[in-house]
C-alpha cells in the first residue's frame, strides 16, 4: 500500500549476517522457526521438495578437487531490497514494507498461483501443498501471535514479524514509537546454538549487523542478479566466499 | 435422426457413428473430471509439482494452447481489418478453436491455482506491474470477445435461426464484427506478449531473463510473433485434420496455402528475431548477471541441441517451406511445415517453463527434474477432450466452413 | 382468447422478487443471532468497577491488551449465588468449576488480523466508544451475530448491508481502518495489521 | 382466462431476475463472504490463555541439562529457548529441546500403567501398580543374590539415582549403570590409569588448541550444543598459531568430518594403530619434552615399546592413511599444544574397543593434556549428591540368569543398552519393570510398564553432565501437567518399597543441602550470568530459591590429581596392547553403512522435529567412504 | 481496481493499465449495446423477417442470386447485391425507364416448355406468384414448375387468417417425406383467407401498402427466368450423388421429387425454393 504523504516514520532495514564458519547444519533454526511461526509439521507424504520450510539449511561442498570440507548455509527469505517476488505477484499479496524492509507475504490475499516461487532465485518460498494439521492436540500450543496459513497459499520467512508487532505494541504501551532492539530477536537468531546469526537494523550504522555487513569477509548470495538481498553471509575461508558469491557453479 | 439440426446442404455421418466418435473423448472427459475433483478435494499434492517446480505441465500447456489459439485473433484481424475475403472460409472454425483454447486454458488455470475462489482478487487488487495481472485481465476480456464472436456462428444454426429476435441480433453483431476483431487483436497483442513477459522479467533466473525493449522484455515481442505465426498454422492443421477425418472438401486449397504463406513469413520474422534475441541473451544479458551461457546447457537432459531444435529444425525449416511457393503447393509439405511450426512454438514454451526451473540458481543447488503425475495429465486431457467434443458438435450442427456447400457440388 | 403478457410485465415478474430477495431477505438470512452465554450489564457494573473502561479492560505493561476480564475477576464479587438468575448461572456454570466464560466478542477481527490496542490507546489516545460504541452504558451484552458463510462477526462488516455507516463503530473492515489511519496521517503497510 | 406463457415470457422473466440479482447486494456480498471463508484457517490460532511469561526450567532430555526459558501464554507453553547466561549450555539448546513442550502430547507418550502377560495387556490403576511392584521387590529381597533385584539407571548422579541405590541396597540387589559412550570412555580409560581410583575427569574444550576426535560427533552439536563450533569460530579472530582446529578421524564423511579442519578416514578398527603411530612419531622425532612427561607419568618406556612396531609405513598399510599424513598430524599436534584426543565410536555407533581407548589415553598423556594447569582434561568432583546405597556395578559384571526383578529407569535409551544385552541376565521367571514415559524401545519388553514423567513434566534437581569440566546443578520446574496415569518415579518407588516392607537406608541429604554444606562453587543466574558464591548464602532454602529462578550452581575447580598417571592400566602390557592394535579387525556392525547419529536421548522425536528428517536434507545418513577390509 | 478502493495506488501506471482495461470494456459494451439497440429497433419495426431473408440470401448459391436484368440479358452476369429488393435499386429504375421506351414485348406465351405461367400474376424468385384481385386483396400461390417438382405433398402449413406475412419472409411450409421447405412470400400483408394445393390459390392477403410488385418478375422476364431455373434445376439435381436428370426434350414429369431419394429431397427442394 503506497504510503500517503505524512511525517515519514524512521526507516529501518532489518537484515542478517550469518557466519558460515559457525553453522553446523544442526537445523535448530528450522525447528525454532517452525515452532514460532506455526509452520505445519510434515504430513505423511511430504518430501524435501514439498515441505514448508521457512529457513532451509543446505550443504555447500568445497568445489576444489582436494577439498573435503563443507559449509552449511541457512537460507531464509533474503528480504531483498528489489524483490523479484513483489513485482510479479498479480494481486499484491507481496509487499516490501518501506518502514522495516521486510517483504510481507499476506497469505489471505495469496491466490496460490506460485509465480513468486518461480521468480525467487533463492527458493525461499514454500507452498502449502497439504492441508496444515497439528497432530495429538499440539494445535493448542500454537503461537497466538501468528495466524496459520491455509492450504493452497504460499508462505515464507517474515523475519518473525509477529515479534516485531509485539515489540511495537510494547513500545507503544510505554509511549514511544521506536522499539527497543533487544525486544525484537527472530526465533532462529535466538535458537542458534553456535550463535551464527546476527540480526539488526542495517540502517543503524552502530548496530552489530551493520558493522559486520561492511566487513570484507561478508558477501551476498547471487549478488549480480540485482535483487540486493538483506541477508549476508560471512566466512574467513576464501573458498567459501569465492564459491558462494559466484552465481552458479556449472557442474556438468 | 438429427437431420433437422444439420444445416441444409451439408452431409454428416449418421448419429450413431457420430456418438461412437464422441465416446472415447467423453470417457477421457470423465477421467479428467475425476482427476480435477481429486485436485480440488485433496489439494495440489496430487500433482508432482513442488516448491522448486512451482509451474508444471499445466502452465506449460496453458501457454502452448493459448499460443496455438492465437489463430482466432490473427484470422479475425486479416479478415475483418485487412479485408482478406478468402479467410471467410476458415474464420468460423478459427473462432471456435480460439474459444476452446482460451476457455480450456482458463479452466485448467482454475485447477492449477491454490485458491480459485479468490481469483477475483487479481481484478480487485491488481498489481499493474505484474505480467500475470495483465494476462488475467486480457485473458478474461478476450474470452468474452471470443464468446461474442462465437455467438453468431451458433445463432445461424438451423434450429436457432427460427428465434427471429436472436437472428436479428446476430445480423447486427455480424455488422460490427470488425470492432470485436480489432479489440481481439489489441487484447491478444498484450496477453500473448505478457505470457512471454512472465519469464522475461524474472531476473532471478538468468536462463529466462531478457533485456527489455521499452517497458517489456524481449520475450514479450517474441511470444506475440510466435503466437501470430503458430495461430494460422494451427488453423490450417486442424482444418486439414477435420477434412481428412470427415473425408470432405472443407476449404478451397488456396485458402490453406494463403494461411501457410502468412504463417511462413511471420515465422521467418520470428526466427530472425529469436536468433538476434538469443545472441544478445547469451553474449550480453547472461554474462552481466554473472552466469556463463555454457552452464545453461551443461546438463544432460537439456543440451545445446534443444536450442538448435527449437530455432532451426522447428523454426527455420518450416518457415522456409511455408515461404516457398513450390513447397506450399504440395499439401503434404504444407501440413508438415505447419505441424513443425506448431511443435516449434510448443517446444519454446516447454523450454521457458520447465528448463528455467530445472536449472540451479544457487551455487549449492542441484539440477532437478520433474515429471507430471497422472492427475496432471488427466486434468489436461480433460481440456483436450472438452475441446474435441465441443468442436465436433460445432462441426456437425454449425456451419464452420461456408465453402463446404459449393465444394460438395463438385 | 388467451391473455398474452406484455414484455415489461414478464420482465418485472422476474426483477421484483430478485430485488426483494437481495435487499430484504438476504441480509436477514445471512447472519445467525447467537445469544451470549450470560446476561451482562455494563451499567450495573459501572458503579462497582468505576466508570472508566480500563478498570476491567486494562492494557498490560508488555503492550498486550487484557481484553475481557477472566472468571477470577468475576469470582471476586460473585463468590456465591444470589441476586439475579444471571449471577446464579455465572457462579454455578463458571465460578465454581473455574471455567472461563465463553463470551462471544462482537468486535473480534478475523484470525489473520493483528489489532494492537496499545498504540491506539497509549499513543493515539482514542476512547473506546470510537470503535466499540457506547457499550459502557449498555444494559445487556452486545448481541453477537455470526455471518453464516464467512463465520465472522457482523460488527466487522457493519449492520448495513451496503456498509452505510451511521456512526464510526458501524463496521470495522480494512477500508475503515485505512481511512482513519490516513486521516491521522499514518503510513500503513500490510505487516502492520496482518499476522 | 388461461394465461398463455410462451417461452419468450420465461426468457424475459429470467433476464429480469438476473438484472434484479445484479442490482442487489446478494451476489457481491456472497462473493466477498466466500473469499473470507477461504481465509479462515482450518486450525484457528488459539486466543492467548493469559499474560506472557518466560518461565525458567532445565531440560532433562540428555545429561548436559541445558538451561531453558519456556515462553508461556498463561500456563500454556508455546516455545522454548535457551537461558542466555546458563553456564552449562551457554544459552544454546538443541533441536530436540526446541520441541520439548510438544513431547508430553506425543502419540508414543504412555498415559496409563500397563501389565503385560501372555493374554495381552491390561491397564492398571496406580495402587494396583504399587502393589505389583511392591510384590516384585519383596520377592527379589527374599530371593537374595541369585534371582535378586537389578536396577539399571539411565542417568547416574541424580537424586533419583540415590533412591535407586538405596532400594537396591535394601533389597540386597544390584544397581547398574550403562557403559559410558563417546568421550566419556576416554576419560574413564584415563581415570583407570591413575593411582586414585575415584578420580573423575572432565574435559574443558576451551583450553585446547587442537581437538582430535576419533568418531565423536562433537562438531554436530553432541554434548553441549554449539560449544565446539563457537570456540573454534571465536578462535578465528586470534593469529593463525593460536587458532583452535578440529581433526576428525572417522571412516565415514559425517557432518563433523565435513566441518572439521582436517578429516582423516582410517579403515574402521585401525584407530588404535593410528594413535600408536602418532605416538611413535612424537617419540622418534623428539617433539616432546620427555623429562616433563616422565615427571607426571609412569611407564613411558612401556608405552614406547608398545608403539615401536607402528612405523608410519605400517600404519598406512593397516589403516589406509598415507604415512605423510600421520607424520604431519603428529608434528601439528606437538606444535599446537595443549591438544586433546577424544574417542567417539565406530561408524555403526558402537563404542571403540579397549585397546584403542588405551592408545588414545596414552596419546593424551604424551601430549600433556591431562592434569596440568590449563590442560583440557581436568580433575573434577563427582557431583553434588554424596554417594550412598549399593555401589554401581557394570552391566558386564552381572552374571547371566541372576536377575529376578529388573527395574529399568525412564532415561535408559535402547541405543545405550540394547535389549539383547539385558535378556541373558534375566532368570527364567523374571519380572521386568519399566519406568519409561514412552511406549516402544525397552518399555515394550517390560511386564510392568509404569510411565514416569516426560521432559517439562519433571520437577527437581538436575545434575550436569558427568564429562563437564566442573560439576553443576540446576532445577527442573514442571511446566506441563503430566497425564494422570503417569507417576513421579521417586514417590512411586518409595511407596512400592514401603509396600514390600523394605527398610531403606537413610537417603543422603538432598543435592541442595549437599552443595550448601560443601560451601563450594557459585550460583550463576541463567539470564544475566552474574554469579553469587554459595558461601555468601544464608540457608539451603536461599540456594534452592536461586535455582528455582533459573540459577545454576557450578563447582569450584578440583585440586590437581596428586599421583602420577601410568601409561599402562593394571593388567595391560605393552605386548598385549601392540598385538591387539596389529590385529585390526572392524566390528561386524561397522561393516554396514553408517547410521545417522542422533543425540543419545530416549525421547521419540516430536512431530515438528521430523521436519528435519523428512523436509530437509540435513539428516541424510553419511555415506561410507574409507576402503573396507574384508 | 476502483479509485475509491482503500489500496488504490494513484500512480500513472495504474491509470494507464486500468484506463486501457476500462476502455476495452467500454468499447465492447458499447458495440454490444449498439448491436442490441439496432436489433431491438429492427424487431420492434417488424424488420425481423427481412433480416432473416438478408441472412438467407447470403447463403444462396451464386446461380440463384442472378439479377433479373441478367436473366433478360440486359446486365449479363450481374449478381443482385440487394437481395432482390428491386424497388430501391437505381440500375433497375434506369432500365425500367429505358424499357418503357420500347413497345411492350409480345406478351409471354402462357405455357412455357409445357408449364402454365399465366401472365396475369407476378412471380417471386422463390417460385411463389402474386395476383392482385379486384377487391384490393392479393392472392398468393405456388407456380406450376415448382408444383410439378414438389408433386403430392404430405402436408402444407398455411398461416391462419389474421396472421401476418412479410415479403421474402416465410409464407407457408411444405412437408414431403423428410423435407421441410418454406416458400417465400411475394407480398407483405395480413392473411384474409387460406386456400390450399387443391384450390387455385394458397393465400388471399390484404397488402399493407397498395400492391405494386416492383421486386417481382413480369412480362418477358418470366420466360428467361423459367429457362434459367430449368438449368439451375440440373445443377441442384446434380449434387454429389448424381440423380438421373432430364437430358433434353421429353415431357416434364408430374412429380419430380418422388424420384429424388428421400435423403436428398430436403436439399433439392430447399435449394430450388431458395430456402438455405
Amino acid at each position: 500500500m503506497e504510503p500517503t504523504a505524512n511525517p515519514r516514520e524512521r526507516r529501518h532495514r532489518y537484515g542478517m549476517v550469518i557466519d558460515l564458519d559457525r553453522c553446523t547444519g544442526c537445523g535448530a533454526c528450522t525447528v525454532a522457526c517452525s515452532v514460532e511461526n506455526n509452520v505445519p509439521p510434515p504430513p505423511e507424504r511430504s518430501t524435501e521438495r514439498t515441505g514448508v520450510v521457512w529457513i532451509r539449511v543446505s550443504e555447500a561442498q568445497d568445489p576444489r578437487p582436494a577439498g573435503a570440507r563443507s559449509v552449511f548455509v541457512p537460507v531464509p527469505c533474503q528480504q531483498c531490497d528489489d524483490p523479484p517476488c513483489e513485482k510479479v505477484c498479480p494481486q499484491r499479496a507481496v509487499e516490501l514494507d518501506p518502514k522495516t524492509g521486510i517483504v510481507a507475504q499476506v497469505a489471505v490475499r495469496c491466490l496460490g498461483c506460485r509465480y513468486c516461487m518461480a521468480a525467487c532465485p533463492y527458493h525461499a518460498r514454500s507452498f502449502n501443498w497439504f492441508r496444515p494439521e497439528w497432530p495429538d492436540g499440539t494445535a493448542a500450543l500454537l503461537n497466538p501471535d501468528v495466524s496459520v496459513r491455509q492450504r493452497g497459499t504460499v508462505e515464507k520467512c517474515s523475519f518473525c514479524a509477529g515479534r516485531l508487532q509485539a515489540a511495537k505494541a510494547k513500545a507503544a504501551a510505554a509511549g514511544s514509537r521506536e522499539i527497543d532492539p533487544a525486544d525484537y530477536v527472530p526465533a532462529c537468531v535466538e535458537a542458534c546454538p553456535s550463535r551464527a546469526i546476527v540480526f539488526g537494523d542495517l540502517e543503524d550504522p552502530s548496530s552489530e549487523v551493520a558493522r559486520l555487513a561492511r566487513e570484507s569477509e561478508s558477501f551476498r548470495l547471487l549478488p549480480a542478479l540485482g535483487t540486493r538481498p538483506k541477508v549476508l553471509y560471512r566466512s574467513v575461508e576464501p573458498w567459501v566466499r569465492a564459491s558462494l558469491s559466484q552465481p552458479e557453479v556449472s557442474r556438468g | 435422426m438429427d437431420e433437422p439440426l444439420i444445416a441444409r446442404g451439408l452431409r454428416r455421418t449418421t448419429l450413431p457413428r457420430f456418438l461412437l466418435w464422441l465416446a472415447p473423448w467423453a470417457a477421457l472427459l470423465a477421467l479428467g473430471a475425476w482427476a480435477i475433483f481429486l485436485c480440488f478435494a485433496e489439494g495440489l499434492n496430487q500433482t508432482n509439482m513442488d516448491n522448486r517446480f512451482a509451474f508444471g505441465l499445466w502452465i506449460y500447456l496453458d501457454l502452448t494452447v493459448i499460443a496455438l489459439g492465437a489463430g482466432a485473433f490473427f484470422t479475425g484481424f486479416l479478415l475483418y481489418v485487412l479485408k482478406r475475403k478468402e479467410l471467410r472460409a476458415v474464420v468460423n472454425s478459427a473462432v471456435v478453436l480460439g474459444f476452446l483454447c482460451y476457455s480450456g486454458a482458463i479452466l485448467i488455470l482454475m485447477v492449477d491455482v491454490g485458491q480459485p475462489l479468490r481469483a477475483w482478487f487479481t481484478f480487485w487488487h491488481p498489481n499493474v506491474h505484474s505480467m500475470l495481472t495483465e494476462v488475467t485481465f486480457c485473458l478474461t476480456c478476450y474470452l468474452l470477445v471470443l464468446a461474442i464472436e462465437y455467438a453468431p456462428v451458433v445463432l445461424r444454426s438451423r434450429k436457432l435461426r427460427d428465434l427471429l429476435s436472436l437472428l436479428v441480433l446476430e445480423h447486427q453483431l455480424h455488422k460490427v464484427m470488425a470492432v470485436f476483431a480489432a479489440v481481439g487483436t489489441f487484447l491478444s497483442f498484450f496477453h500473448q506478449g505478457s505470457l512471454g513477459g512472465l519469464y522475461g522479467v524474472m531476473n532471478g533466473h538468468p536462463f529466462s531473463y531478457r533485456a527489455s525493449l521499452g517497458i517489456w522484455p524481449s520475450t514479450f515481442f517474441l511470444f506475440i510473433l510466435s503466437a501470430a505465426a503458430a495461430g494460422p498454422s494451427f488453423v490450417l492443421l486442424t482444418t486439414w485434420v477435420v477434412s481428412k477425418l470427415s473425408r470432405k472438401e472443407l476449404v478451397k486449397p488456396e485458402v490453406l496455402r494463403f494461411l501457410g504463406k502468412v504463417s511462413g513469413w511471420l515465422l521467418l520474422v520470428y526466427v530472425g528475431a529469436k536468433g538476434v534475441d538469443s545472441l544478445v541473451w547469451l553474449n550480453a544479458t547472461s554474462p552481466r548477471a554473472g552466469v556463463s551461457p555454457a552452464s545453461f546447457y551443461a546438463y544432460p537432459s537439456f543440451g545445446t541441441w534443444i536450442l538448435f531444435l527449437e530455432v532451426v529444425v522447428l523454426g527455420l525449416v518450416p518457415a522456409l517451406l511455408l515461404v516457398s511457393e513450390r513447397a506450399r503447393a504440395r499439401t503434404g509439405l504444407l501440413v508438415l511445415a505447419s505441424a513443425l511450426a506448431c511443435c516449434g512454438v510448443a517446444l519454446n514454451r516447454f523450454v521457458q517453463t520447465i528448463q528455467t526451473q530445472a536449472l540451479p540458481t544457487l551455487p549449492f543447488d542441484a539440477f532437478l527434474s520433474y515429471s507430471p503425475s497422472w492427475q496432471e495429465t488427466a486434468a489436461f486431457l480433460f481440456v483436450v477432450a472438452y475441446g474435441v467434443l465441443v468442436y465436433s458438435i460445432s462441426f456437425r450442427y454449425l456451419v464452420l466452413f461456408p465453402e463446404e456447400r459449393e465444394l460438395a457440388k463438385g | 382468447m388467451n391473455l398474452k403478457l406484455p414484455a415489461p410485465v414478464s420482465f418485472a415478474a422476474g426483477l421484483a422478487p430478485a430485488l426483494a430477495a437481495g435487499w430484504l431477505l438476504f441480509p436477514r438470512l445471512l447472519y445467525e443471532e447467537v445469544p451470549q452465554p450470560l446476561p451482562f450489564s455494563h451499567e450495573a457494573h459501572a458503579e462497582a468497577a468505576g466508570t472508566t473502561c480500563d478498570g476491567c479492560h486494562a492494557l498490560g505493561p508488555d503492550g498486550r491488551f487484557a481484553g475481557v476480564p477472566r472468571v477470577e475477576a468475576c469470582a471476586g464479587c460473585h463468590a456465591e449465588k444470589g441476586g439475579s438468575p444471571g449471577v446464579d448461572a455465572l457462579v454455578e456454570g463458571y465460578v465454581t468449576p473455574g471455567r472461563e466464560v465463553p463470551w462471544l466478542f462482537a468486535a473480534r477481527q478475523p484470525d489473520n488480523v493483528f489489532f494492537p490496542h496499545a498504540p491506539h490507546l497509549a499513543l493515539a489516545k482514542l476512547e473506546c466508544a470510537r470503535c466499540h460504541g457506547p457499550q459502557g452504558k449498555s444494559a445487556e451484552a452486545r448481541p453477537f451475530a455470526r455471518n453464516r458463510i464467512s463465520g465472522e462477526s457482523r460488527d466487522v462488516w457493519g449492520p448495513s448491508i451496503v456498509r452505510r455507516k451511521a456512526n464510526a463503530w458501524d463496521g470495522m473492515k480494512m477500508a475503515d481502518c485505512i481511512r482513519c489511519h490516513r486521516e491521522a496521517g499514518r503510513e500503513s503497510a500490510c505487516l502492520d495489521c496482518h499476522k | 382466462m388461461p394465461l398463455d406463457l410462451s417461452r419468450r415470457d420465461l426468457l424475459l422473466a429470467a433476464t429480469g431476475a438476473a438484472t434484479g440479482a445484479v442490482l442487489s447486494p446478494l451476489p457481491w456480498k456472497l462473493v466477498d463472504d466466500v473469499a473470507i471463508w477461504t481465509q479462515r484457517p482450518a486450525t484457528p490460532t488459539p486466543r492467548p490463555a493469559g499474560p506472557v511469561a518466560l518461565r525458567p526450567t532445565t531440560c532433562t532430555l540428555c545429561p548436559v541439562a541445558c538451561g531453558l526459558r519456556v515462553r508461556c501464554f498463561g500456563d500454556v507453553p508455546v516455545s522454548v529457548t535457551g537461558a542466555p547466561g546458563h553456564p552449562a549450555s551457554g544459552g544454546a539448546i538443541c533441536p530436540l529441546g526446541l520441541t520439548a513442550h510438544h513431547l508430553s502430547r506425543h502419540p508414543l507418550r504412555a498415559r496409563t500403567a500397563t501389565l503385560r502377560h501372555a493374554r495381552g495387556e491390561e491397564p492398571l490403576s496406580r495402587d494396583a501398580a504399587v502393589a505389583a511392584v511392591g510384590a516384585a521387590l519383596a520377592r527379589a529381597a527374599h530371593a537374595g543374590r541369585p534371582g535378586g533385584l537389578l536396577v539399571v539407571d539411565g542417568r547416574p548422579g541424580r537424586p533419583l539415582s540415590a533412591l535407586y541405590r538405596a532400594v537396591a541396597a535394601a533389597a540386597g540387589g544390584r544397581y547398574a549403570t550403562p557403559p559410558r559412550v563417546g568421550p566419556a570412555r576416554t576419560l574413564a580409560a584415563l581415570s583407570r590409569r591413575s593411582p586414585e581410583p575415584s578420580l573423575t575427569l572432565g574435559v574443558d574444550l576451551a583450553a585446547a588448541r587442537r581437538v582430535v576426535c576419533f568418531g565423536a560427533p562433537l562438531l554436530e552439536g553432541w554434548g553441549t550444543p554449539g560449544l565446539l563450533p563457537r570456540l573454534r569460530a571465536g578462535s578465528r579472530r586470534r593469529p593463525h598459531e593460536e587458532r583452535l582446529e578440529v581433526v576428525q578421524v572417522e571412516a565415514v564423511r559425517s557432518r563433523s568430518a565435513a566441518l572439521a579442519d582436517r578429516w582423516i578416514a582410517p579403515v574402521p578398527g585401525s584407530e588404535a594403530a593410528l594413535a600408536l603411530g602418532i605416538a611413535r612419531v612424537l617419540l622418534d622425532e623428539g617433539l616432546l619434552d620427555c623429562r616433563l612427561v616422565e615427571s607426571r607419568t609412569e611407564g613411558l618406556e612401556g608405552f614406547a615399546r608398545a608403539a615401536a612396531p607402528f612405523t608410519p609405513g605400517t600404519v598406512s598399510s593397516l589403516s589406509g592413511v598415507p604415512a605423510a599424513t600421520v607424520v604431519a598430524l603428529a608434528r601439528d599436534l606437538a606444535a599446537h599444544r595443549p591438544a586433546v584426543v577424544l574417542g567417539g565410536g565406530d561408524p555403526a555407533g558402537s563404542p571403540l574397543p579397549d585397546e584403542t581407548e588405551a592408545a588414545l589415553a596414552g596419546l593424551n598423556l604424551l601430549l600433556g593434556s591431562v592434569g596440568g594447569d590449563g590442560s583440557p582434561i581436568v580433575a573434577r568432583r563427582e557431583g553434588p549428591a554424596a554417594p550412598a546405597g549399593a555401589p554401581p556395578v557394570e552391566l558386564a559384571d552381572v552374571p547371566d540368569g541372576s536377575v529376578g526383578v529388573l527395574v529399568l529407569d525412564g532415561h535408559l535409551s535402547e541405543r545405550a543398552v540394547p535389549w539383547s544385552r539385558l535378556l541373558p541376565l534375566l532368570a527364567p521367571s523374571a519380572t521386568v519393570v519399566s519406568l519409561s514415559p514412552w511406549r516402544g524401545g525397552l518399555a515394550d519388553h517390560a511386564d510392568l510398564h509404569v510411565p514416569g514423567l516426560a521432559p517439562l513434566e519433571e520437577a527437581g534437581d538436575v545434575p550436569g553432565s558427568p564429562d563437564a569440566a566442573a560439576a553443576t546443578l540446576s532445577r527442573a520446574v514442571a511446566l506441563v501437567a503430566s497425564p494422570e496415569g503417569a507417576v513421579d518415579p521417586a514417590v512411586f518407588l518409595k511407596e512400592s518399597a514401603a509396600r514390600a516392607s523394605l527398610v531403606l537406608p537413610p537417603l543422603p541429604p538432598s543435592a541442595v543441602e549437599g552443595v550448601f554444606a560443601s560451601r563450594r562453587g557459585r550460583v550463576v543466574d541463567g539470564t544475566t550470568g552474574e554469579a553469587t558464591p554459595v558461601g555468601s548464602l544464608a540457608s539451603p532454602g536461599a540456594l534452592g530459591e536461586l535455582l528455582e529462578k533459573g540459577g545454576c550452581w557450578v563447582d569450584d575447580p578440583a585440586p590437581l590429581p596428586r599421583g602420577r598417571l601410568s601409561f599402562l592400566a593394571p593388567g595391560e602390557t605393552a605386548e598385549s596392547l601392540s598385538r591387539a592394535a596389529l590385529a585390526a579387525r572392524p566390528a561386524p556392525a561397522a561393516q554396514r553403512a553408517a547410521v545417522a547419529r542422533e543425540a543419545v536421548a530416549a525421547a521419540p522425536p516430536a512431530s515438528l522435529l521430523t521436519k528435519l528428517t523428512r523436509e530437509t536434507a540435513l539428516r541424510t545418513p553419511p555415506v561410507a567412504v574409507a576402503p573396507w577390509r574384508a | 481496481m476502483l479509485p475509491w478502493n482503500p489500496d488504490f495506488i494513484p500512480a500513472t501506471s495504474t491509470y494507464l493499465f486500468l484506463g486501457a482495461f476500462f476502455a476495452v470494456v467500454a468499447v465492447v459494451a458499447t458495440t454490444l449495446g449498439v448491436a442490441a439497440l439496432r436489433a431491438f429497433r429492427d424487431v420492434s419495426r417488424g424488420r425481423a423477417a427481412t433480416v432473416r431473408w438478408l441472412e438467407e440470401f447470403e447463403e444462396l448459391p451464386e446461380e440463384a442470386r442472378a439479377c433479373r436484368h441478367a436473366l433478360t440479358g440486359e446486365l449479363p452476369g450481374r449478381i443482385c447485391p440487394r437481395a432482390f429488393a428491386c424497388s430501391g435499386c437505381e440500375r433497375h429504375a434506369r432500365l425500367v425507364a429505358e424499357r418503357s421506351g420500347d413497345p411492350a414485348a409480345a406478351p409471354p406465351a402462357d405455357s412455357l416448355f409445357g408449364f402454365d405461367f399465366p401472365s396475369d400474376r407476378l412471380y417471386h424468385r422463390g417460385h411463389a406468384w402474386a395476383r392482385p384481385e379486384e377487391d384490393g386483396s392479393v392472392t398468393v400461390g405456388l407456380d406450376d414448375l415448382s408444383s410439378r417438382i414438389v408433386g403430392a405433398l404430405d402436408a402444407v402449413v398455411l398461416p391462419g387468417p389474421g396472421e401476418r406475412i412479410a415479403e421474402n419472409g416465410p409464407a407457408f411450409r411444405l412437408h414431403k417425406g423428410s423435407a421441410r421447405v418454406r416458400v417465400a412470400a411475394p407480398v407483405t400483408g395480413t392473411v384474409v383467407e387460406t386456400g390450399g394445393p387443391g384450390r387455385d390459390f394458397y393465400l388471399r392477403v390484404r397488402p399493407d401498402a397498395p400492391f405494386d410488385g416492383a421486386s417481382l418478375l413480369s412480362g418477358r422476364e418470366v420466360a428467361a427466368w423459367v429457362l434459367r431455373e430449368w438449368d439451375r434445376l440440373q445443377v441442384v439435381l446434380a449434387g454429389p450423388r448424381a440423380v438421373p436428370a432430364l437430358a433434353d426434350g421429353g415431357v416434364p414429369l408430374a412429380d419430380l421429387s418422388k424420384t429424388v431419394p428421400d435423403a436428398e429431397r430436403d436439399r433439392v427442394l430447399g435449394e430450388f425454393l431458395l430456402d438455405p
